[in-house]
C-alpha cells in the first residue's frame, strides 16, 4: 500500500512539471547510446528528430549531439546488409523495411495500398509546389472545381493544412503541405521532390506565334516540356 | 518518369483512329467510335467512363492535341475547336450530365477561333497578341502540375513501397503524464452542466450543504469493508457539535437513499450499521 | 489495371494476373532470407509464425522452412549487442525493445499529455458536489451518458473512488472523491469549494481567473523542454 502511494506520489510530481521519470528504472547502468538509440528508432513507428532522441536522457545524462549522430551514422552502416534500413525524411530520422525486401514484406497484408485518383493527386502536387495556395488558384489551373471531399481527405491524412488565409474578399483559405506529407513520400524537404518541368518562355511563345503567321519554324531544339 | 513505361492508364488508347488522324468521338470498350450511332443503343455509363478519363476540359484538349502529335505552341484551333465540340455534343446528346466548365471551354475556343478568322494588325502590342496565346499558356501550365502529379504518384510511399518498422515495447514500462487540471476548469464546468440542467430539467441541483456531502462519503469508507460497524464508531466527539450533527445527518440521509440500513437486535442494545444489500 | 506497373521502374509487365502480389517486383532477384524475414518480423508490429513467413514467398519459390528457421536464429544472434531482440512468443517471433533499453525508449510516450474533456470535468464536478452521487444520477443532470472511459480515468487518477453501492436493482456503485482529489487541488475539505450558488455569479470566474493569473504568473506556457 505504501509503496503505491510513493510510487504515484512522484506520479503527482510529475503533473507539478517536475521530472517525469521512471527514476528507480533510470538509475540501472546506462546502456550503450547506439542501443538506446536504436530501441528508440525502433519502437517509435515514424522519424525521430536528434533532438527527441536527446529527449530520452535525463537533462543530466544528455549525450553530445556528436554522439547520437555517430550512433545514427553507424546503425545506417550496420543495416546496409539488412531486410531495413535507416534514412532520412523531413520529421528525422526514420527506420524502414528496405526497399528490396518490401514487395515480400508487403504479402502480410491482404489489402493492396490506396490509389489515389488523378484529382487528388493534381490537388496536392499544385499545393506541394505552389504553397500557399487557394482553391481557387488550384481551379483556375486546373480548369475544374476541386471537390470538398479531396480537400478533405487531403486534411484528414495531415498532409495539407491550412497556413492562413489570403487578404481578399471571402478570405478563402490559403493552403501548404506538412511535415507528414514530406515523411509519407520519404522526402527530407520540398526540395527533394521531384522538379517541375520548366515552363516555356511566354514571350518566346508570343514570338513564336506570330511567325507561325507566315513560316513555322522548325521548334525541335526546345525540348519537350514533359 | 524515367522508364519508358507504360502509357497513362487512365487516357483512352485508340487503336486504329490515331493513323489516319481522326479522332473518334468516343472510346467504347477500347474500341473508337468515329460516328453517331443512331440505331445502337450506347449504354450511358459507358460515355461517363470515357468522361471520367479526363479531368477537365484541359486534360480533353491536351489529350486532343498530344493524340495528333500538334504543337501546343501552335494548335490548329479550327481543327480542335470542330473535336472539342463533337465531344461536347455527344455528351449533350446522351443527356449525360456535363460539367460546366466543359461549356465555358467551348465557349472559350469559339471565341478564339472567330478572333482569328479578323487580321491582326502589324504590332506587338500585348492586347493584339495571339488569341490564343492565354489558352496555349493555360494549357502548358496544367499540363506541368499534371505531370508534376505523375511523379508525384511514382514517389516511393509509406505503405506501399516503405514500411515503418515497429518494435515492441513492452506497456510496463510506458508511463502516461495525467494533464494537468485548474480548479476554475472544474467550477465553470460544473456551471455549465448546471445551467444546461437548468435548462431541460424542472429540478434544480439545490444548494447543498458540502460538510453533508463530504460526511455521506466518510460514513460510507467507514463501512465498506462489510459486516456491521458500531453505530458509535461513525462519531467523532472531538469535532464538536456541529461535526456530530453532520455525521448524524449524513448517516439519515444514506439511510433515506437506501444505501445504509441501521439494524438494532432488541430496545436499548447498541445500533449497529451496515451497507444495504452488501455481499462483501 | 496497370496501376502496378506505372510505379515499377522495370515497367515490366505482369504476365499472370492471379497473383495478388506486385509480381514484376517479385520477378527480380530474391533478396536473401534472412533480409526477407527481418524486413518482415520488423513491419508486422506483431508476432509472425514460421508459416507466415512462408506465406510471402509465391509457392514456387519457397525456401525450406529450416532455411527460415535458421535465419531466425542468425537474427537472435545478430541482436545479441543491439537495441531491439528476438524473441518467441505464443503468436510466434516478434522484435522487441531490449529490456534494457526500454525505459529510455519508453519516455518517448511521456509527451505533453492531452486535455481532459468536457465531460469529464462535468461528471468529476458533479462527483464533488453531489457526493456519493451514482452514475444515472450523473447522466441524469448531464442529461447525457458518461463514458466508462471517464469514470476510469478518473478512478485510475485516484480523484475518485466507489465508496458503496446504491440498494436498488442494479446495485449502482456510489461515487465520492479521495483524500487525493482534495490535495491535488489544495483544498482541506470539501468545504472549501465554493458554494454553488456563487458559481452562478458571472463576476466570480472573473475574479477566480484573476487570482489564478496572480497566483501562477508563469504557468501558462511552459512548454516541452526538449
Amino acid at each position: 500500500m505504501s509503496e503505491e502511494q510513493a510510487q504515484s506520489d512522484t506520479g503527482e510530481a510529475a503533473t507539478d512539471g517536475a521530472e517525469v521519470t521512471p527514476l528507480n528504472a533510470l538509475s540501472l547502468a546506462t546502456p550503450p547510446v547506439q542501443q538506446v538509440v536504436e530501441g528508440a528508432l525502433m519502437a517509435a513507428g515514424g522519424p525521430l528528430t536528434l533532438d527527441q532522441i536527446l529527449g530520452l536522457y535525463p537533462e543530466d545524462r544528455r549525450p553530445p549531439r556528436e554522439e547520437i549522430r555517430a550512433a545514427i551514422d553507424a546503425l545506417t552502416a550496420d543495416y546496409a546488409d539488412r531486410g531495413i534500413e535507416l534514412v532520412e525524411v523531413a520529421g528525422g530520422w526514420r527506420i524502414q523495411v528496405r526497399r528490396a525486401v518490401a514487395p515480400w514484406v508487403a504479402r502480410l497484408w491482404e489489402e493492396k495500398p490506396a490509389r489515389y485518383s488523378r484529382a487528388l493527386l493534381e490537388t496536392l502536387a499544385l499545393i506541394a509546389y505552389r504553397q500557399p495556395i487557394t482553391r481557387g488558384e488550384i481551379e483556375d489551373i486546373r480548369g475544374v472545381t476541386v471537390s470538398t471531399q479531396i480537400v478533405k481527405t487531403l486534411t484528414e491524412r495531415e498532409w495539407v493544412r491550412v497556413v492562413g488565409h489570403r487578404d481578399v474578399p471571402g478570405r478563402p483559405a490559403l493552403y501548404a503541405t506538412t511535415r507528414r506529407f514530406l515523411d509519407y513520400f520519404g522526402l527530407r524537404s520540398l526540395n527533394d521532390l521531384p522538379p517541375l518541368a520548366e515552363l516555356r518562355d511566354p514571350a518566346f511563345f508570343d514570338e513564336q506565334l506570330r511567325a507561325a503567321g507566315e513560316a513555322r519554324p522548325d521548334d525541335t531544339d526546345h525540348g519537350d516540356p514533359r | 518518369m524515367t522508364a519508358p513505361g507504360p502509357p497513362q492508364p487512365e487516357t483512352p488508347q485508340p487503336a486504329a483512329a490515331a493513323d489516319d488522324g481522326a479522332v473518334p468521338l468516343a472510346i467504347i470498350r477500347g474500341a473508337p467510335l468515329l460516328k453517331l450511332p443512331e440505331d445502337l443503343y450506347i449504354p450511358p455509363d459507358a460515355l461517363e467512363i470515357f468522361l471520367d478519363a479526363f479531368e477537365g476540359p484541359l486534360d480533353l484538349l491536351l489529350y486532343l492535341i498530344r493524340k495528333q502529335n500538334l504543337d501546343i505552341l501552335d494548335i490548329p484551333i479550327n481543327q480542335i475547336t470542330t473535336q472539342y465540340m463533337e465531344y461536347v455534343e455527344l455528351m449533350k446528346e446522351l443527356r449525360l450530365e456535363l460539367a460546366a466548365e466543359y461549356l465555358v471551354m467551348a465557349a472559350m475556343l469559339c471565341e478564339i477561333k472567330s478572333r482569328m478568322l479578323l487580321p491582326r494588325p502589324e504590332t506587338t502590342d500585348e492586347e493584339h497578341a495571339d488569341p490564343r496565346a492565354e489558352l496555349v499558356r493555360r494549357l502548358m501550365e496544367y499540363e506541368r502540375y499534371k505531370q508534376a502529379a505523375q511523379d508525384l504518384d511514382t514517389l516511393p510511399r509509406e505503405g506501399r513501397d516503405n514500411f515503418p518498422v515497429s518494435a515492441e515495447l513492452s506497456s510496463e514500462h510506458i508511463r502516461r503524464i495525467p494533464p494537468t487540471v485548474e480548479l476554475g476548469e472544474i467550477l465553470a464546468a460544473l456551471r455549465d452542466v448546471m445551467r444546461r440542467a437548468d435548462l431541460f430539467t424542472s429540478h434544480r441541483v439545490a444548494r447543498e450543504s458540502l460538510s453533508l456531502r463530504e460526511r455521506m462519503s466518510r460514513v460510507l469508507e467507514l463501512v465498506q469493508r462489510g459486516g456491521f460497524v458500531p453505530f458509535a464508531a461513525l462519531f467523532d466527539v472531538t469535532e464538536g457539535r456541529a461535526g456530530v450533527v453532520v455525521s448524524f445527518l449524513a448517516v439519515l440521509e444514506l439511510v433515506k437513499a437506501a444505501t445504509l440500513e441501521l439494524v438494532q437486535s432488541e430496545s436499548y442494545a447498541p445500533i449497529h450499521v451496515r451497507l444495504r444489500g452488501g455481499e462483501a
